[in-house]
């Protein structure tokens, strides 16, 4: 076993351990066992600090790759398949390597921030503990090497996130939260679950290595739509874990947990696995399936940055931009700019991490006011927090300079080339959303700024009963008290909360990532995480010829700068020919880091994609950048020079307003629509089953006609199933026969007779005839 | 081996017999005593038996002996019965991979049982007496490989359980135990037919004369080709197959049979419910697999499909009642039926994986359900109610307790890391691969979210929050200063105490174990499984 | 005409025919216990009427004796009936026999 | 035997017997149905005298007349006050009743009319058959006559204790 697979499992495991000691002892050890936690996720951060610098920075090789399994489940000689074991195993690659860094380092910072932010909870060791088993499953998700163990971590990251969001489980906000959130993720988990079955069924493995090897040599047995269906399916996980278009209701209730466990899970890791595992199944995902992504994620990034324009909540606003940037990664991966996707989700990581620490602070400094309309005039109370919420937001606005801001960028111009390359028309839509989501988000964080720190404080103002005005639940021990004196007592957070928000701030500078503040691609980690040769393209034939089909006219245009004559990019093109094809675009590819990597893409659709995609880079940074200075302008117009009143314009397009105001209404058609639903269809049923099992043909009419006394006929317990139905038929048949039986005894004589009389007749009729 | 685990606890009951019956505690011990030297001798069973013999079918040269193991055969009733011929009953006992994670489960449950019987006040002897007898029962059908015994076995089960409900039961109790007998004695009397009928097709190829034994049974070679239910009587085969099926799918509870169960479950004392869904249920299903499916492959193939449908519907239709369920208790049932879904689901799928998956899925219900009721027999001791809007905020109050019931929660809600988890995911994957019952796997994986949806639902009613106004217990200011909660007329602990703590913690393990570590269970099933599956794949039909 | 002026069996049975759908009359349709023991007596009669004359044509003692018997035993059922039928008015106050019906289950 | 007068009186016996029974049964009132069961008795005594049993005759008039009229007219008595219109007694299943009078007495008819099996043979009885009886009885029907007798005994005995008024009120 490679000694980095031994350290990974120890990283794993540690924080596995840090929870069963503190899930059962906390309340034996010194504060309740804090610093073990911190201990431990720190020698954690150390161990995978070593494995990212013998990774990424020693073996500085894009295609590093280590791998190690045992056999977890045997199920011995399997008729007609033969042998057959479901591995569990660990790999260790470029991005496994990073993720670990980053996820240790964030859940490090999270820990050290919390002793200060939860100091004095009852139930402050259990915090600890919850934060130690999501982190195991966390890194479970990054280091597994196949579907199955990944579904298993995925599965834990939600009881986790369960446990965390509904950590004040008095307040019945936050246990709606967290079943919501545990809901909305199994309802992605299904999806994910049907998309790895298919692959199993046709492959008989989970590992990610055998599924890629078996799906090159087209062995995948059932029809192409099958494959795209596994695609969307697997991608469906992601769309609940990052909170994608139409499952992402639950992260802004998420942020009824404690503001650190929204930035460690509902900021910086565990929404960020889903992109991560979409990025694990990149190169199986057919174009169509990709088309779907692109579509999802540029909707996501679009619906939540016009959502977060109008929130109130500084934690919500924060949430929506989450759920807008992971939008935008989902994009970029639908688009084929793998890297640059996962480019965005490091670098958001952190920035973000950073900005819901601050949010945190800032909370806690005010005394669990929430309410950005109530705050103000910070800036001179709490500069540190201050400095570092500025820089995440610049950031997150993605002005040059940041981290953001190379991240971003790269995604925009993959999705302009993308549209170029599927042939504009409704491709462009794609590119132009994220161009306006970019807007918005600078738009919304100057705003987020400008309500928070400058200004001055508008505590006095907020009503004495917030009930009306404000429509989550706050923390327990808040009272006006507090609110009213707030301005004053406002401080600087301690140094144990002030180090994390540096740390992260640090981290958003574009410095850390690439030498040229303008062009990520340039940097090592774009470079360590070059985007993988799709084996789906080859592996379906008929796939090739459509291919050929959208991507040929493209090419038609391109083919004068390549020597390779056009029928080179058919289905018949070997993967030599294309590479020649890919190579005929000269230098753009060699300038293009996944040269080094001698990574030749046998798919002519992906070489374009990724060729286009470079070409359009400047492209997208000077329309992003002009997009960027537009939403601060607006935003500096709006509320620094106050030229347009916001209440105003709010009241001039009121249903606009109203419309992102309550979430695009989400919340109340799920709860219209599935929730109602199911727990209508739920009692009826139960009525069925307790009144009419048996005749399931009329049941169902019955189900129909008496849907409006379903709760009647509930307290009914009337007769279910056949027996009582029998026994039903014996009592009607006996009461009729009942009324033969008069106990006259003339009556009997009467039948007697009647009995003889019919014998004589009969009797005579046989003589007779 | 075997007759002794079968038979301990009729010896323990005897014993009892013997004892005055003011002595509640000498017998509630004799009784755990007896169940836990089953337990012991599970172990030993579980210990020298080897996973690499298939069992299912004879070994070589047509005897059990090579195949089966702990074997024990004895001629038992052999009448000369003139022109009929001779009626040969064997008390033949033995066990394969199937049956020996089913034995382990029943001494478990058994063993968890007693110690949940130890708050019964009321006839303490008579309930002992009559437990062990159906202890006995249950063992005895798992081990016997003799259709006449097995049938024995079955149907002395159904005596005490029904004495245990309609005496010992709820309020409506006689009406639980009446339906319960009806429903499964409807069942049996096919099988006994069903049973005659094979008597009369089947030869024991060693001896030669007609045989019960099912080992012989399961070859299909053995029948008499023009015999009633031979090869050539396609139609009865049919007829033999559904009957025996509709016999077996009344235990399991399938779809439209199953209306006993909730009833049953709610009516009776908690050991009895959790002797109920831990053991009896599986009856259903290990019937299915020990003689249902190996005697009537041919039909077992065409029937596939409709088998799957009905275990979609359990699956679906049990999750959505359970979610409408204000009776706790009631919820834990129909929670149950859907989780037998998925061993129906995992049968029909006809392949390795998803026969491992409904097996490995029978015992994880046996042990996760048992735990389900006995945590709702712990709050109903307190409260003397289960309607779950009658609580609220517990968590607060029985942390130890809250902890269980949420691990408990969501080792049935299938979470990983929690044996329920690997053996649906596995009767998901068998389901899937199988393109038979490919559709039908992709609806009933709507069964994970609607079981999550009712658990996660009660829990939370139940546990998160704070106390409702109406519940069913005070609040008040501790000595500590923090506030406690007190159950009326409830003298023991408010949390958990030592007895009910003993009877959780063991299954708490087991589920955690199986969940991270599933080959002690699955290693003894994987080679009858296989064996299993090769006996009903098309292949060996065609040359049969 | 021959047939009606010498008397024969059939103008014996005739009668008693008659008796006997008269008894069976009384006894299906009289709601009064007497007149249903009434009835019963006109069917013993009839009965008799049979039994002697065939006893008659035949020129066997067996009918006449049989007669004899009957006569006996409708003595004594007379005298058991009307105890009952007393026992009856004791408890029912009434001899309508439609009106006692507790044999109904 | 075709001896004119013979034949009218055995016709007016004949129509005695039957006018009376029919009487019996269709009057509504008790006390006259109890009487004309009187006139229908005598009728039978007669006829059994034209079957030349003049012994059952006797036996008719005294037990039937003597006894069992007696003991009607006891029972009418004591079940209902003559005074009172309770004497009237209604009927039930009239419809049924008349049919199957029609139908059962037309079946016999056509049976006795139509059925030539029975043919009467040569000896029939003559003269007195007192002490033929008084044989039979003695000799071949003596257990038959012990047992009614008795029979008869433990009737009348049961019947007075069935009959009897006691205080205790069952």
């Amino acid at each position: 076993m490679h000694s980095l697979i031994q350290l990974s499992i120890v990283v794993l495991l540690l924080p596995l351990l840090s929870f069963i000691i503190l899930i059962f002892f906390n309340r034996r050890i010194a504060r309740n066992g804090d610093f073990i936690g911190v201990g431990i996720l720190g020698t954690a951060f150390g161990i995978s600090a070593y494995i990212f610098w013998t990774v990424i920075v020693q073996t500085y090789d894009p295609a590093f790759r280590i791998a190690w399994d045992f056999t977890w489940i045997d199920l011995g000689n399997v008729p007609g398949v033969g042998p057959l074991q479901i591995k569990m195993g660990i790999v260790i690659d470029n991005l496994t390597s990073i993720m670990l860094a980053m996820v240790t380092l964030i859940s490090l910072l999270v820990h050290l921030y919390s002793t200060g932010y939860m100091a004095g909870d009852k139930n402050y060791g259990r915090y600890f503990a919850f934060l130690g088993i999501f982190t195991f499953s966390m890194l479970g998700i990054v280091l597994s090497d196949n579907l199955f163990a990944i579904y298993i971590f995925w599965e834990l990251v939600g009881l986790s996130s369960y446990l965390l969001i509904g950590f004040f489980f008095e307040k019945d906000s936050a246990a709606d939260a967290q079943k919501k959130a545990f809901l909305a993720n199994r309802v992605g988990d299904i999806g994910m679950w049907l998309g790895i079955l298919i692959l199993y069924s046709q492959f008989h493995t989970f590992s990610f290595e055998q599924i890629y090897a078996n799906l090159a040599a087209g062995n995948f047995g059932l029809s192409n739509a099958w494959l795209t269906a596994a695609g969307i399916l697997l991608f469906m996980g992601c769309v609940g874990k990052s909170a994608q278009f139409p499952l992402h209701v639950w992260l802004p209730d998420a942020m009824e947990g404690p503001t650190p466990v929204s930035a460690l899970i509902h900021a910086a890791t565990m929404v960020a696995a889903g992109v991560y595992f979409v990025a694990r199944i990149f190169i199986i995902l057919t174009p169509d399936a990709l088309h779907v992504i692109a579509f999802i994620g540029a909707c996501t990034a679009f619906m939540a940055a016009t959502i977060a324009i109008t929130q109130n909540d500084i934690k919500r606003v924060l949430a929506y931009s989450t759920v807008s940037q992971l939008g935008y990664m989902v994009l970029g991966l639908g688009v084929g700019a793998y890297s640059a996707a996962l480019f965005h989700l490091v670098t958001h990581a952190f920035f973000k991490a950073c900005l819901f620490l601050g949010s945190g602070a800032i909370i806690h400094a005010m005394h669990h006011e929430q309410d950005m309309r109530w705050m103000g005039g910070l800036r001179k109370h709490m500069p540190w927090t201050f400095a570092t919420f500025t820089l995440a937001t610049l950031a997150l606005a993605g002005l040059p300079l940041t981290s953001g801001f190379l991240s971003k960028d790269a995604i925009l111009a993959g999705a302009i080339g993308f549209a170029k390359v599927e042939g504009g028309g409704i491709f462009y839509l794609i590119p132009v959303l994220g161009f306006f989501s970019a807007m918005l988000t600078a738009f919304y964080m100057g705003r987020q700024i400008w309500l928070v720190f400058f200004g001055d404080s508008r505590t006095h103002l907020k009503p004495a009963d917030k009930s009306h005005q404000v429509h989550h639940a706050h923390d327990t021990h808040d009272t006006h008290a507090d609110d009213h004196h707030a301005a004053h007592s406002v401080h600087e957070v301690s140094w144990n909360m002030r180090a994390p928000l540096v740390i992260l701030a640090a981290l958003s500078v574009y410095a850390v990532y690439s030498p040229d503040p303008l062009d990520g691609a340039k940097g090592w980690f774009m470079k360590m995480i070059p985007t993988p040769a799709t084996v789906v393209g080859e592996a379906n034939p008929q796939k090739g010829a459509l291919l050929t089909a959208t991507a040929a006219p493209h090419l038609a245009g391109v083919v004068p700068t390549s020597e390779v004559p056009a029928p080179a990019h058919g289905a018949t093109a070997t993967s030599t020919e294309s590479a020649a094809a890919v190579g005929g675009h000269g230098e753009a590819v060699a300038s293009h880091g996944e040269a080094k990597g001698g990574h030749l893409y046998t798919d002519p659709r992906q070489a374009e994609i990724v060729h286009a995609g470079h070409a359009a880079h400047y492209t997208a940074i000077y329309i992003s950048s002009i997009m960027v200075a537009l939403g601060i302008i607006m935003a500096f117009v709006v509320y620094v020079f106050k030229i347009i009143d916001p209440e105003k314009t709010a009241r001039l397009i009121r249903p606009l307003y109203l419309f992102s105001l309550n979430k695009w209404y989400w919340d109340e058609i799920y709860e219209a629509t599935v929730i109602r639903g199911s727990m209508v269809l739920a009692k009826i049923l139960s009525w069925f089953d307790t009144n009419i099992v048996d005749g399931m043909v009329n049941g169902v009419a019955l189900l129909v006609k008496k849907f409006a006394f379903v709760n009647d006929g509930f307290d009914r317990h009337v007769v279910d199933g056949m027996v009582n139905f029998t026994a039903f038929t014996v009592n009607t048949s006996g009461a009729v026969l009942k009324k033969l039986q008069t106990g006259k005894v003339q009556t009997y004589v009467v039948m007697v007779l009647l009995a003889v009389f019919g014998y004589f007749v009969f009797y005579f009729t046989r003589l007779i005839y | 081996m075997l007759s002794l685990i079968v038979f301990l606890p009729i010896i323990a009951g005897l014993v009892i017999l013997a004892v005055p019956s003011s002595q509640k505690q000498i017998i509630r011990i004799v009784s755990l005593l007896a169940a836990l030297a089953q337990g012991v001798l599970a172990v030993l069973i579980w210990k020298g038996y080897d996973p690499s013999l298939p069992g299912i079918t004879a070994g070589p040269g047509g005897s059990p002996l090579g195949s089966f193991q702990f074997v024990e055969k004895v001629p038992w009733i052999s009448l000369h019965l003139g022109g009929f011929g001779s009626l040969n009953i064997e008390y033949f006992l033995g066990v394969d991979g199937i049956s020996v994670t089913m034995v382990i489960l029943t001494a478990l449950v058994s063993a968890i049982g007693v110690l949940s019987s130890w708050t019964i006040q009321k006839q303490v002897k008579g309930y002992f007496i009559l437990y062990n007898l159906l202890a006995s029962a249950m063992m005895g059908c798992f081990v016997s490989l003799d259709f006449f015994l097995f049938y024995v076995f079955w149907e002395i089960m159904l005596l005490p359980m029904y004495f245990l409900i309609g005496i010992w039961g709820g309020p409506n109790r006689e009406y639980a135990a009446i339906k319960f007998f009806l429903y499964t004695l409807f069942g049996s009397v096919f099988m006994l037919l069903v049973m005659i009928g094979l008597y009369l097709s089947v030869l024991d190829p060693v001896t030669g004369n007609h045989t019960f034994s099912l080992v012989a049974m399961a070859t299909q070679s053995n029948f008499i080709k023009d015999a009633i239910l031979g090869p050539d009587n396609v139609m009865w085969r049919y007829v033999a197959f559904i009957v025996l099926f509709i016999g077996f799918a009344i235990k399991v509870p399938m779809f439209p049979f199953h209306t006993w169960l909730p009833d049953a479950h709610v009516e009776a004392p908690t050991p009895i419910s959790v002797i109920l869904a831990g053991v009896l249920l599986k009856l259903g299903t290990y019937g299915m697999i020990r003689i249902n499916f190996p005697l009537f492959p041919e039909v077992f193939q065409a029937s596939m499909y409709v088998i799957g449908i009905f275990g979609a519907i359990n699956i679906i239709y049990g999750a959505l009642c359970a979610l409408a369920q204000q009776d706790l208790k009631k919820m834990v049932a129909y929670s149950s039926i859907s989780h037998m879904g998925y061993v129906l689901l995992g049968l029909s799928a006809g392949n390795s994986e998803g026969m491992v998956g409904a097996l490995y899925q029978m015992f994880n219900h046996g042990t996760i359900t048992a735990m389900l009721f006995l945590l709702v027999g712990v709050i109903y001791d307190r409260a003397h109610t289960r309607q779950i809007d009658k609580f609220g905020g517990l968590a607060s109050y029985m942390p130890v307790y809250a902890a269980i019931v949420t691990v408990a929660w969501f080792a049935s809600l299938g979470l990983p890391g929690l044996s329920g988890f690997i053996s649906e995911a596995l009767v998901f994957v068998g389901a899937f691969s199988s393109p038979t019952t490919r559709y039908i796997a992709m609806v009933s994986v709507l069964g994970i979210v609607f079981g999550a949806a009712y658990l996660l639902w009660s829990l939370q009613r139940m546990f998160l929050g704070k106390r409702k106004a109406d519940a069913a217990y005070d609040l008040e200011i501790g000595a500590d200063g923090h506030e406690h909660i007190h159950f009326h007329d409830w003298k023991g602990k408010i949390d958990l105490d030592g007895r009910e703590l003993a009877m959780l913690v063991p299954l708490l393990l087991i589920t955690i174990f199986l969940g991270i570590y599933p080959m002690p269970v699955l290693g003894m099933l994987t080679s009858s499984i296989n064996k299993l599956v090769q006996v009903l794949s098309p292949v060996v039909m065609s040359q049969m | 005409m021959e047939q009606l002026t010498t008397i024969g069996l059939n103008h014996y049975l005739t009668i008693s025919a008659f008796l006997l759908g008269f008894g069976l009359f009384a006894v299906m349709t009289r709601k009064n216990a007497i007149v249903v023991l009434m009835g019963v007596e006109l069917i013993l009669n009839a009965a008799n009427i049979n039994f002697l004359a065939f006893s008659k044509y035949n020129g066997g003692m067996e009918g006449v004796m049989f007669a004899l018997f009957v006569i006996v035993i409708a003595a004594a059922e007379a005298a058991i009936a009307l105890a009952i039928v007393i026992n009856i008015f004791k408890i029912f106050k009434s001899v309508d026999v439609s009106s006692i019906d507790s044999m109904k289950e | 035997m075709s001896n004119p007068t013979y034949t009218v009186i055995f016709y007016l016996f004949a129509a005695i017997t039957v006018c009376s029974a029919a009487f019996v049964v269709f009057t509504r009132n008790v006390i006259y149905s109890a009487f004309s069961l009187l006139f229908t008795f005598f009728g039978v005594a007669a006829l059994y005298v034209f079957l030349s049993a003049d012994f059952i005759a006797v036996t008719q008039v005294v037990v039937y007349v003597g006894g069992i009229l007696v003991l009607l007219l006891f029972g009418v008595m004591f079940t209902n006050s003559i005074m009172q219109t309770g004497q009237k007694s209604e009927v039930t299943h009239i419809i049924p009743g008349t049919i199957l009078l029609a139908g059962i007495i037309g079946a016999l008819l056509y049976t006795f009319y139509t059925t030539h099996g029975w043919m009467p043979s040569e000896t029939t009885l003559q003269g007195s058959i007192v002490e033929r009886i008084g044989f039979e009885t003695m000799s071949r029907y003596v257990l038959p006559f012990e047992m009614v007798s008795i029979l008869l005994l433990a009737a009348l005995i049961g019947a007075a204790f069935l009959a009897r008024f006691d205080k205790s009120g069952k």
